[in-house]
């Protein structure tokens, strides 16, 4: 028996490790669930109902299941090592973003010092990963898909930088773990209410351009299936494009979650008698229901044009998000 | 309109119609569901929509006019004359049956649900049945066969039709010899058929061809369908 | 020393990620795997800055060289045309001609790898981020702002390259 | 699938696989949405919210490769044909066609003097489910989508399925 005590950081880091792997698969799973039951009572029906016993519940794992054993088709005029390589990239791009979310204080992948910049930077891994798909499909539907990705995720990366950058002016730090703690006790403390009413705006152009970079309506043109088939993963089939799903339910867990840490007091409770739930659970639960807006609102909202995206991105939430910083900049400053 | 003023504008339109648009659908997200369960639960249509075309056979007279109404002329229909040994029985209104209906085929995969069958139908043994379960397969099951005589009954029921048609026009031809014989007739009809139209005009100065000239024009009125070649053939004219 | 063996393993692991994928990039015929291979050669890079404790740097590798240039260079390969199978000649005709300035420099690289003092430090686990912005508005002032400049001054050029002239659309 | 088979007798294992996994494939056949003729619209309306199948799990997506089964809705012409071909043949394996009334069944009115129609979509591609009707109303579409999953709880990874 050797001695476990200098390895228990190794053996807690690949425990997380898998423990939020299942927990992004079963997120994705359940989300898709949840997607189909509020896209149905948007519409005044009602969503999966057969499969299972409650309210379809077992839907998505029949899902799951159905892609797993479905045929895994390569296109023969694709490039097949950068077609079978695109899915992986993607979804380590995602999955890289959940290093660094506090559940609760003391259970987060990695407290970098750096937090918040590095899940910016890692989101350009899934923008190399589209970019790759939609090349290596040689299909000019996932070619557009993909060039229209890459260009509006790194448009609405800098609306989404700078909504960020407020609440770390204002925490002084960019530790995920710090900015929480600047939020402590009750909700009048979150950063969206504090220095009203830039950080309101911040949250809501922050929130915004999120659903541009992780693709969702109304800015879903790269997988248009009006006009694009599907975007991106056009010719992928089975488990492959199950990644790309994962992938994409898991980003929008990730902005949501760091949508609810930097603005929304992260597992800190709305009063302070209600801090004996715990932590964990108050997190996932703001996360769960800002995710739960994105769904509303892709309900909701038709499709923007490319020309329209690009504006609102250049023209109303940039020059807005400027303003924003420098005005927070100067309350951060005269506040001492 | 100023550019500055527009810009503004455009921004306060974007935030107000999002945020209605949002409540619409906030709204209708707590609204009660219109969805009916469908394996559970069923619509009842009205007796005239379109669903699923039946025969109800024991009330079919087999008088074609379905077949002839089919604008995709998918109705097949072979009757034989009912004899005394059948036992046909009577129709629903208690008039007895003339015609045994042998085959009704009905090639479902074709059909337009237009209702013409249905409307022309004189004893409403055509109907629509209100259901929508009758998805197949195979495209043979398709086939609706509504007529429930057994392939070998309807081969003896159509042998002897022939026969008693054979009988008929030899009796129409004896007849007509006859007439040509006793009277200054031009031109002896010695077939069936021609015979049957043709009768009518030379029968009418003869009394003593009345007797058989009389039977042959009722026969197209009840009895058009009564063997196969003759339906065919009033079928291609139609 | 499992944890020591894996650090190495970690290491050895980005260094060959690096190399490797650079030399993909060279000797890859066909374009477009060059750019895609040139990603892993800039991860490997990001990997090696977080052993040197830098981890601004590895994030900033990652956003500006990553998102920013290798997605530029992929877009400049998409949207040029007949770019996408193009095969880069791969012969030589000079090959002797081209030995002299490769072997100079070499030798330059190689001497300069000898004569310089490596310190060995120790990695700092302290937030490199305050020191960083610290020394860029104070001691790197001056070089920091002449970067901004040229940047603005691309900014404003690529803006004006991008406009429609007023001729072709008035309104 | 290839590597088992016909290999092995029905077994307990097998048999319980066969079951998880025909379970699943009925329960979430995903159509391909694409409308020939006046037929899509009742598939609309089928997708819409008084009949939903979503219910069922039925969930329509917009390219072959994440599609399992194919709703040839409407009057195929032979010149469309090639193209419905052609997207059945992009769909994965397993795969299942829904022929969905007269015209796609055979030819429908156009079965006479069409002579620009397909008389009959399974002349073209296999079809599994037939579904008179001009067209068939939702409650159609939805018996022909649970006729569709009797047929796929007879499927085996024992042995191909036709």
């Amino acid at each position: 028996m050797i001695a476990l005590e200098p390895y228990l950081d190794l053996i807690i880091s690949v425990v997380y490790v898998v423990g939020i792997v299942l927990f992004l698969s079963l997120f994705a799973l359940f989300a898709t669930w949840l997607e189909r039951k509020v896209a149905g009572h948007i519409q005044d029906r009602l969503g999966p109902m057969e499969t299972g016993g409650w309210h379809g519940w077992l839907q998505p794992i029949a899902d799951a299941i159905k892609l797993l054993i479905k045929e895994d088709i390569i296109p023969a005029a694709a490039d097949k090592k950068l077609f079978k390589l695109a899915p992986y990239l993607v979804f380590i791009g995602s999955l890289a973003g959940f290093a660094v979310l506090p559940f609760a204080a003391n259970l987060i992948g990695s407290d970098l010092n750096i937090g918040v910049y590095y899940v910016i930077a890692v989101t350009s891994l899934v923008v190399i990963g589209i970019l790759m798909a939609g090349w290596a499909s040689n299909n000019k539907w996932s070619m557009y898909g993909a060039m229209r990705s890459a260009a509006q995720m790194i448009s609405y990366e800098i609306p989404v930088a700078l909504s960020l950058l407020i609440p770390v002016m204002m925490a002084g730090t960019m530790s995920m773990v710090e900015i929480v703690d600047n939020q402590a006790g009750g909700f009048w403390n979150w950063y969206v209410f504090r220095t009203m009413p830039f950080s309101l705006i911040a949250f809501v152009i922050y929130f915004w351009a999120s659903l541009a970079e992780v693709n969702r309506a109304p800015f879903d043109l790269p997988e248009a299936e009006s006009e694009l088939v599907a975007g991106y993963f056009t010719e992928y089939s089975g488990i492959r494009w199950a990644m790309f799903f994962l992938a994409e339910y898991g980003d929008m867990f990730v902005v949501s979650a760091i949508a609810a840490t930097v603005f929304l007091g992260g597992w800190y409770a709305p009063f302070p008698f209600l801090d004996i739930i715990p932590g964990p659970i108050w997190f996932i639960g703001k996360t769960a229901f800002l995710v739960f807006v994105q769904m509303w609102l892709r309900w909701t909202l038709p499709r923007l044009r490319v020309d329209q995206l690009m504006y609102v991105c250049w023209k109303i939430f940039l020059p807005f998000s400027f303003a924003n910083l420098l005005l927070v900049g100067l309350w951060v400053v005269l506040k001492g | 309109m100023n550019a500055t003023y527009k810009y503004f504008r455009d921004i306060y339109l974007g935030v107000t119609t999002v945020s209605l648009g949002m409540w619409i659908t906030f709204r209708h997200f707590f609204m009660p569901t219109i969805t009916v369960q469908y394996p559970r639960e069923k619509l009842i249509y009205p007796p005239r929509a379109r669903t699923e075309l039946r025969n109800a056979i024991e009330s079919c007279n087999g008088c074609l006019q379905c077949a002839r109404a089919c604008p995709v002329e998918i109705i097949h229909i072979e009757t034989a004359k009912a004899q005394d040994e059948d036992n046909a029985g009577n129709m629903p209104d208690g008039k007895p049956r003339k015609l045994l209906v042998l085959t009704f085929d009905v090639e479902m995969s074709k059909c337009v649900h237009c209702g013409l069958c249905v409307e022309v139908c004189p004893t409403e043994s055509m109907h629509w049945n209100n259901e929508h379960e009758h998805v197949t397969f195979t495209r043979e099951e398709l086939m609706r066969h509504w007529a429930t005589y057994p392939p070998e009954e309807v081969r003896r029921l159509q042998e002897r039709d022939e026969i008693l048609k054979a009988e008929k026009a030899k009796q129409a031809a004896e007849a007509a010899a006859k007439k040509a014989a006793a009277g200054d007739q031009p031109a002896p009809k010695p077939v069936s058929k021609p015979a049957a139209d043709g009768a009518e005009k030379p029968a009418q100065p003869s009394a003593a061809a009345a007797t058989p000239a009389i039977e042959k024009p009722a026969k197209p009125e009840s009895g058009d369908g009564t063997d196969s070649p003759q339906k065919e053939n009033g079928k291609e004219k139609a | 020393m499992i944890l020591h063996f894996l650090t190495q393993a970690v290491f050895w692991f980005l260094v060959i990620l690096t190399v490797g994928s650079a030399i993909v990039v060279v000797f890859n015929k066909r374009i477009l795997h060059s750019a895609f291979a040139l990603l892993f050669t800039l991860c490997g890079v990001a990997g090696l800055y977080v052993f040197l404790s830098a981890d601004f740097l590895a994030a900033s590798q990652m956003l500006v060289y990553v998102g920013g240039i290798l997605t530029l260079i992929i877009f400049g390969v998409f949207l040029t045309a007949r770019m996408y199978n193009m095969s880069i000649p791969e012969q030589t005709h000079q090959r002797f001609l081209a030995l002299l300035p490769v072997l100079g420099l070499g030798g330059i690289i190689f001497y300069v790898l000898n004569s310089a003092e490596w310190h060995l430090i120790t990695p700092m686990v302290a937030p490199t981020t305050e020191n960083l912005g610290k020394m860029l508005l104070t001691t790197y002032l001056v070089p920091f702002e002449v970067a901004s400049m040229l940047l603005l001054a691309a900014l404003i050029g690529a803006i004006r390259l991008a406009r429609p002239r007023k001729e072709d659309h008035d309104d | 699938m290839s590597i088992i088979e016909g290999r092995f007798e029905p077994n307990i294992i097998i048999t319980s696989v066969d079951a998880l996994f025909n379970w699943s494939r009925s329960r979430s056949l995903w159509p391909i949405t694409f409308g020939l003729a006046c037929c899509a619209i009742e598939m609309m309306a089928t997708a819409a919210s008084r009949f939903d199948q979503d219910r069922l799990g039925i969930f329509p997506r917009p390219t072959p490769r994440q599609a399992d089964c194919m709703i040839v809705s409407g009057t195929v012409t032979a010149k469309m044909g090639e193209r419905v071909r052609r997207l059945y043949l992009q769909m994965p394996e397993p795969k299942w066609v829904i022929a969905m009334g007269s015209c796609a069944n055979s030819g429908g009115p156009y079965w006479q003097h069409g002579y620009h129609v397909v008389k009959g979509v399974d002349q073209i591609i296999p079809v599994d489910v037939y579904i008179p009707g001009c067209p068939p109303r939702p409650e159609a579409l939805l018996d022909g989508f649970l006729k569709l999953r009797e047929k796929i709880e007879q499927c085996t990874i024992a042995k191909k399925t036709g």
